[in-house]
């Protein structure tokens, strides 16, 4: 950071293959910018649906963070400090959705929470309750899609920090739990906060899944990202765009606020 | 053959992989066309497999409206055959379609529910009941805007719980019984077979919509092109179409 | 004895098998070279691994027998711990460091803070409590290191090389300070360390492990004169060669012959310090009994003096003065005679 | 990793929790299992469109996973070692493909790349080339999408492996490029290895850019994951479960594979 | 002068500001407290990192000079740069690590091999050519390390704590052995280390760095005779005092006054040894002009003696028997008369 690094000159052999990687991931962004219909910006930009849609995912996107705050941190947890038997198999299932294409999840999700599900028949018969279609829905659509990345991150600041000094803390009389919350938590918080920033990120732009199990509605289900697939399939390629951009620059400027505390040093 | 689209980056789908007979269509052609006529023109391809053994039909179904937008961001195909007139006009305002869209069928909605009618739905009434949960397309894609005219015509407004962006989201919604009612084309009912029940619908005959299918000016493979247009508005196209439930034009 | 402790651990290439016992009030000195085994025997009193096999008995009660199923938590144990770097909590403050242990343990929250405070006073950190751990120095941190240990009242402490991060200035003085604590304390202690002089100012007794077993333990002046292993000589800087006594003589394996001031019989340590080794060109005609043809590896300075390193039949060091090096133009590779006076060879059982 | 802790009981505080997560991101993969047509498996794993969707798939991630080595390792470079300006916004920029709607994303490789696009119509109109719905289309998509993931694990290699390493070869006369490769390289290897498995894994799963991008031709740009989502929309939901499973099976066996190499820990 | 070196650089709490320069053949030890800036310099001098200002010429060619815009880049200087950890490279063999410079420099493989396998051979490692890294002792990779830098023939040697990480037990040997290599080099060469023995051992000249200044420099000797600072004089074990002379006294801010020896005039610092300091109950009478009244702060076993630290107007260390100790009933708290004869003191300008 505060390093100077005296020989700045960079090799060709790294430059132009670089120049060309950024390119493939960002030009597509400008691209975006480029043919953005600046003058009715803002007239899409507080139309009703977009309005709708836009508050709509940031709640949507916040609950499932709090969610995947309290359920995936212990999970980070079990991995990252247990002895669990198939601990490297479980790792494996938790950061399957990562890799997994939403609509697959998606399908999946109708398979157990669904009205005929493993769990949602159970739930339907016993207490009248459906998720899909639900607000609910979306929020497990994006719990499932975007907790792993705060499983990964959090996991990973686990296993950087010093494990002493939970030793230290069960020498003085600590209960796993206290020592779990008075002395690792505060440990790894910088790692939770990104992990979480990048879940509630990852939950923003959330699509599959969402369409799949729960559904499009305005008002209900209908995130952001589903409004710009609508505008994309009706021909409202404006409207797209807009919506795009919008994201891009949520995202973006989360992302940039994380910094140097990205996962990859967490 | 599956092309690997190495050879030639501008038409991967459309590469003729034998020289043409001097009659006979050859190479591949590739067919966008409307979700509902899903299993109708795969029968079709079934049976001009015998008739042009050198020809290969892909096919890529998908909402009408989606399609279009495909063709006019240079999607190398053939043939497009749309669920309305409206989506088929938006793609020769863009002047990817070679000459005039023909009407090949024409396809009414029916009011789809699942297997014994969970629900108890017994006719387009019930789509106003917010407490049945009620799957329906998209009004921006065809058999969304069919159903809209329907809805008006019955003088009902429907309390839908999702919009689907092409119709056999809908109709696998209620395949999966995750939907108590949809409305979809006759023709899409029929294709989900035991799985879904439909309702009658006195109001459905005054809704029809009308199925237009053209070659594209960029097809790369225009006699393959036309030898499958004509398949589809003449034999044996127009029985496998009746047989699936549609009307003829 | 208060504690007892047999500890049998298999754990990477380490094969720990060893016994110790505290009595209350002792200190005991826990010295060796890297991977020994120390730290990994204070992780087993402490509870924060379990044993392959073994007992731990602390004050009558057992607190580890796998051989019986009985394990206690290291949070039930009445140890206390202090490492290297100590591990204050970085993100509570000092006081809150210090009631720790006494919160963990369901005391209220301000009687524990009056307790800490207490503690603090004590340990001459009055005012201290309200810093974070980063703004302490090196011995401000260990006596917080040390008050957050001692206010659970443990009945055993651990010291795990309590002043190795300290650089050689501030050494001194925390070293002496940490005595007068442990001075105070009624508990075990067992303190690792690697550095003898701690070893020496810090233990009432001094236990050697090498490779996972004692090899050697007792007074630290009694370690000092008499080494057992070459590790421990190095360390206390004597020479120490190994042979088998007959009467005033023993027979070194590489077949020199070592005359000794007293009888002796069997197998022995033969130890002598490098100061009373005299180096001289030609065999020596003086009273000295012992003289070996050696030639010279090595030289180098070592205080006002040059450590010679010889190698011969009798491998010997030998500390000369400057002039000396002069006058018998000693070089590397150069020849010379060694000789030490019986009288100045300490001889023990090995 | 054969540290034993003795202290092995797990507050309930962090299981219940920890147990809901777990359920909520293994119970769908387990719904699937169940559903599956078990009976059906072998004949619809060897019809012609999954063997032909699944070469494609396997071709389309490799090939990507090519490209992402070759343009992300000099990015994560770029990004860990050299004092660039504006280096927090680069990355990100490069990281925000991690979070967008992959739908968005194949919305903005059409404005770039599209026939009519910023680069496609330059490209179309002078050399005929036409991007969109070809088999490279798919593999920009997927290099779009998952490069990302590389270069992330790659940064963290690099950010984590000692610079004095490199320090110590400059004074031995290497120059940069030296130093890459017979340094750096070497020594973040594991790291590197780490996110070209996540990256052909997120590759393997890519749906929304694809089908948004190149279209869903069979064959062509039919991949697996667009094949299930043909066969959802087909009612074809036997088929639909056991392309799922196979695109599940192959991700698990990578993420245990890569085990300990983890992210996290890289 | 071979290497002259100006150096001026900020960097966090750093602010660096040292001349440095050494002879061809010269191997200057920089000793120092942690953070001094010993490390900071040794990278500047190599290169990677840029000076603020200053300027740095080795064998009379400009390598930085950042008023002229003059920077060599690391890999253009002649400099070779062992650390404390050696930092071979992990994934190459034993003879690619010394052959790397070469090959960097363009030499074809296999003569970059074969001068390789020669300067094994030299450092007296023949047949380790294919072992890794992590199969080496300290000693062998020290050498190892030595060996790569040497090969490309860099007129700088520049040593950073090349002996910290090894054990107390190693040490001395592969000390020893690096002050032979050393010998033999004519280059010029920089010894970080913060251990006086080290230094004393291995630099023919001494240079303390205090917190980015020189504070000190001259032959081991004298340094360790005349320390000028508290960390000099605590590293060499004597006791410092500060005070302005006139005549055959000095006095101390404190207002104590010191009897000396010879005439001396201004500012002078004042060294004694702790064992020239005689404790006594009372006032003695003998013949030591300089007696004190002084508080115990601390007993401390320092060898066969015992180390007592007095505090008043003139603390000091004294070092006496543990036979003194009971004889005088010393204890910490109690109080007592220290003197020292004139002629143990030595004194020199401040
Ligand atoms: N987690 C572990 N897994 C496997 N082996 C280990 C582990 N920790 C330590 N060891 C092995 O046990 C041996 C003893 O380690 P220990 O830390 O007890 O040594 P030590 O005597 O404290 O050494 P030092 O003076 O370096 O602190 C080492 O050789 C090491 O190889
Ligand atoms: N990258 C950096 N950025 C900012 N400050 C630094 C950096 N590296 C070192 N420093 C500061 O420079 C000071 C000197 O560091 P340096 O490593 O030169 O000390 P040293 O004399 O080698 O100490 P030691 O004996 O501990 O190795 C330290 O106080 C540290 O705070
Ligand atoms: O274009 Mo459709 O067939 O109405 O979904
Ligand atoms: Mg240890
Ligand atoms: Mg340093």
């Amino acid at each position: 950071m505060s390093r100077r690094t005296a020989d700045l000159r960079v090799p060709a052999a790294l430059l132009i293959p670089a120049a060309l990687g950024v390119a493939i991931l960002v030009l597509p962004m400008a691209g975006l910018i480029v043919r953005a219909p600046w003058g009715d910006l803002s007239s899409i930009l507080t139309s009703d649906e977009v309005l709708t849609a836009l508050r709509l995912s940031l709640v949507t996107a916040t609950v499932a963070t709090g969610v995947a705050l309290v359920c995936g941190v212990p999970v980070a947890w079990l991995l990252a400090r247990t002895a669990l038997p198939g601990r490297a198999v479980l790792r494996g299932l938790v950061t399957v959705p990562l890799v997994l294409p939403p609509v697959v999840g998606g399908v999946a999700l109708l398979m157990v929470f669904g009205r005929r599900g493993l769990v949602g028949g159970w739930l339907y018969d016993t207490f009248g309750i459906s998720l899909p279609f639900t607000t609910e829905a979306v929020v497990l659509a994006q719990v499932f899609v975007a907790m792993p990345f705060l499983i990964v991150a959090v996991e990973g600041a686990l296993r950087t920090a010093d494990r002493r000094y939970e030793d230290v803390a069960a020498t003085l009389g600590a209960t796993s739990w206290t020592t779990f919350r008075r002395v690792t938590l505060p440990a790894v918080m910088p790692g939770v906060l990104a992990g979480a920033v990048l879940c509630w990120a990852r939950a923003l732009g959330e699509f599959g899944a969402t369409v799949t199990f729960a559904g499009s509605f305005p008002g209900t289900t209908r995130t952001l990202p589903l409004e710009a697939y609508v505008a994309i399939n009706a021909g409202d390629s404006d409207v797209a765009i807009v919506l795009s951009l919008l994201m891009i620059a949520v995202s973006v400027t989360i992302l940039i606020g994380l910094r140097e505390r990205w996962i990859g040093t967490a | 053959g599956g092309d690997d689209g190495g050879d030639d980056t501008a038409a991967p789908a459309g590469t003729a992989t034998t020289e043409p007979a001097d009659d006979a269509p050859s190479g591949t052609v590739t067919v966008l066309a409307a979700a509902s006529l899903t299993e109708s023109f795969e029968t079709l391809s079934d049976q001009l497999a015998d008739q042009y053994p050198d020809l290969e039909i892909v096919y890529s179904f998908g909402p009408s409206s989606g399609l279009v937008e495909q063709v006019l961001a240079g999607a190398p195909a053939d043939v497009l055959a749309t669920a309305d007139t409206k989506t088929m006009d938006e793609a020769v305002a863009g002047g990817v379609v070679d000459g005039e869209p023909s009407v090949f069928a024409r396809n009414t909605l029916a009011l789809a529910v699942p297997a014994g009618n969970p629900g108890g739905v017994t006719g387009l009434a019930d789509l106003a009941n917010p407490d049945l949960r009620i799957a329906i397309c998209e009004p921006q894609v065809p058999c969304g805007g069919a159903a809209q005219r329907l809805l008006d015509a019955a003088g009902v407004t429907a309390a839908p719980d999702t919009l689907t962006t092409d119709v056999k989201e809908a109709a696998s919604l209620v395949a999966l019984g995750e939907a108590d009612a949809a409305l979809i084309y006759l023709t899409d009912a029929a294709a989900e077979g035991d799985a879904v029940e439909t309702v009658d619908v006195p109001e459905s005959d005054s809704v029809v919509n009308d199925y237009p299918v053209a070659v594209l000016t960029d097809a790369p493979n225009p006699d393959g092109a036309q030898a499958v247009l004509d398949a589809i508005t003449g034999e044996p196209g127009q029985s496998i179409l009746g047989e699936a439930g549609f009307l003829s034009p | 004895m208060s504690l007892y402790a047999d500890l049998t651990l298999r754990r990477g290439d380490l094969e720990l098998r060893a016994a110790l016992a505290v009595a209350p009030g002792e200190v005991v000195a826990l010295l060796g070279p890297n991977g020994a085994g120390k730290s990994t025997a204070l992780q087993l009193l402490a509870g924060i691994l379990p044993l392959d096999a073994g007992r731990v008995e602390l004050d009558g009660v057992t607190l580890d027998d796998p051989a019986e199923g009985v394990h206690v938590r290291s949070r039930d144990r009445r140890v206390g711990m202090v490492v290297q770097d100590y591990l204050l909590f970085p993100k509570m403050s000092v006081l809150e460091n210090v009631a720790f242990g006494l919160r963990s343990r369901g005391v209220p929250r301000d009687r524990a803070r009056a307790e800490a405070s207490e503690w603090l006073v004590r340990m001459g950190l009055d005012g201290y409590g309200r810093r974070r751990p980063g703004e302490l120095s090196g011995g401000q941190a260990q006596r917080v290191a040390l008050a957050r240990a001692l206010i659970v009242e443990p009945r055993l402490l651990l010291l795990d090389e309590p002043l190795a991060a300290l650089d050689a200035g501030t050494r001194p003085a925390v070293r002496a300070e940490l005595r007068r604590h442990l001075g105070g304390y009624d508990g075990c202690t067992l303190v690792v360390t690697h550095d003898p002089l701690e070893a020496m100012v810090l233990g009432d007794r001094v236990v050697v492990l090498e490779r996972g077993r004692v090899v050697q333990h007792g007074e630290p002046a009694e370690v000092a004169r008499r080494p057992r292993t070459d590790y421990v000589a190095r360390l206390v800087g004597l020479n120490l060669l190994t042979g088998t006594a007959s009467g005033r003589s023993a027979q070194l394996p590489s077949g020199a012959v070592v005359a000794l001031a007293h009888d002796a019989t069997g197998p022995v340590h033969i130890a002598f310090a490098p100061v009373a080794v005299t180096l001289s060109p030609r065999r020596p005609e003086g009273s000295a009994r012992n003289a070996w043809p050696l030639v010279i590896a090595d030289l180098e300075a070592h205080g006002d003096l040059v450590r010679v390193t010889a190698d011969g039949a009798v491998p010997v060091l030998a500390d000369v003065t400057p002039l000396a090096v002069a006058d018998l133009g000693l070089e590397p590779g150069g020849q010379v005679w060694a000789s030490v006076k019986a009288s100045e060879i300490s001889v023990y059982p090995a």
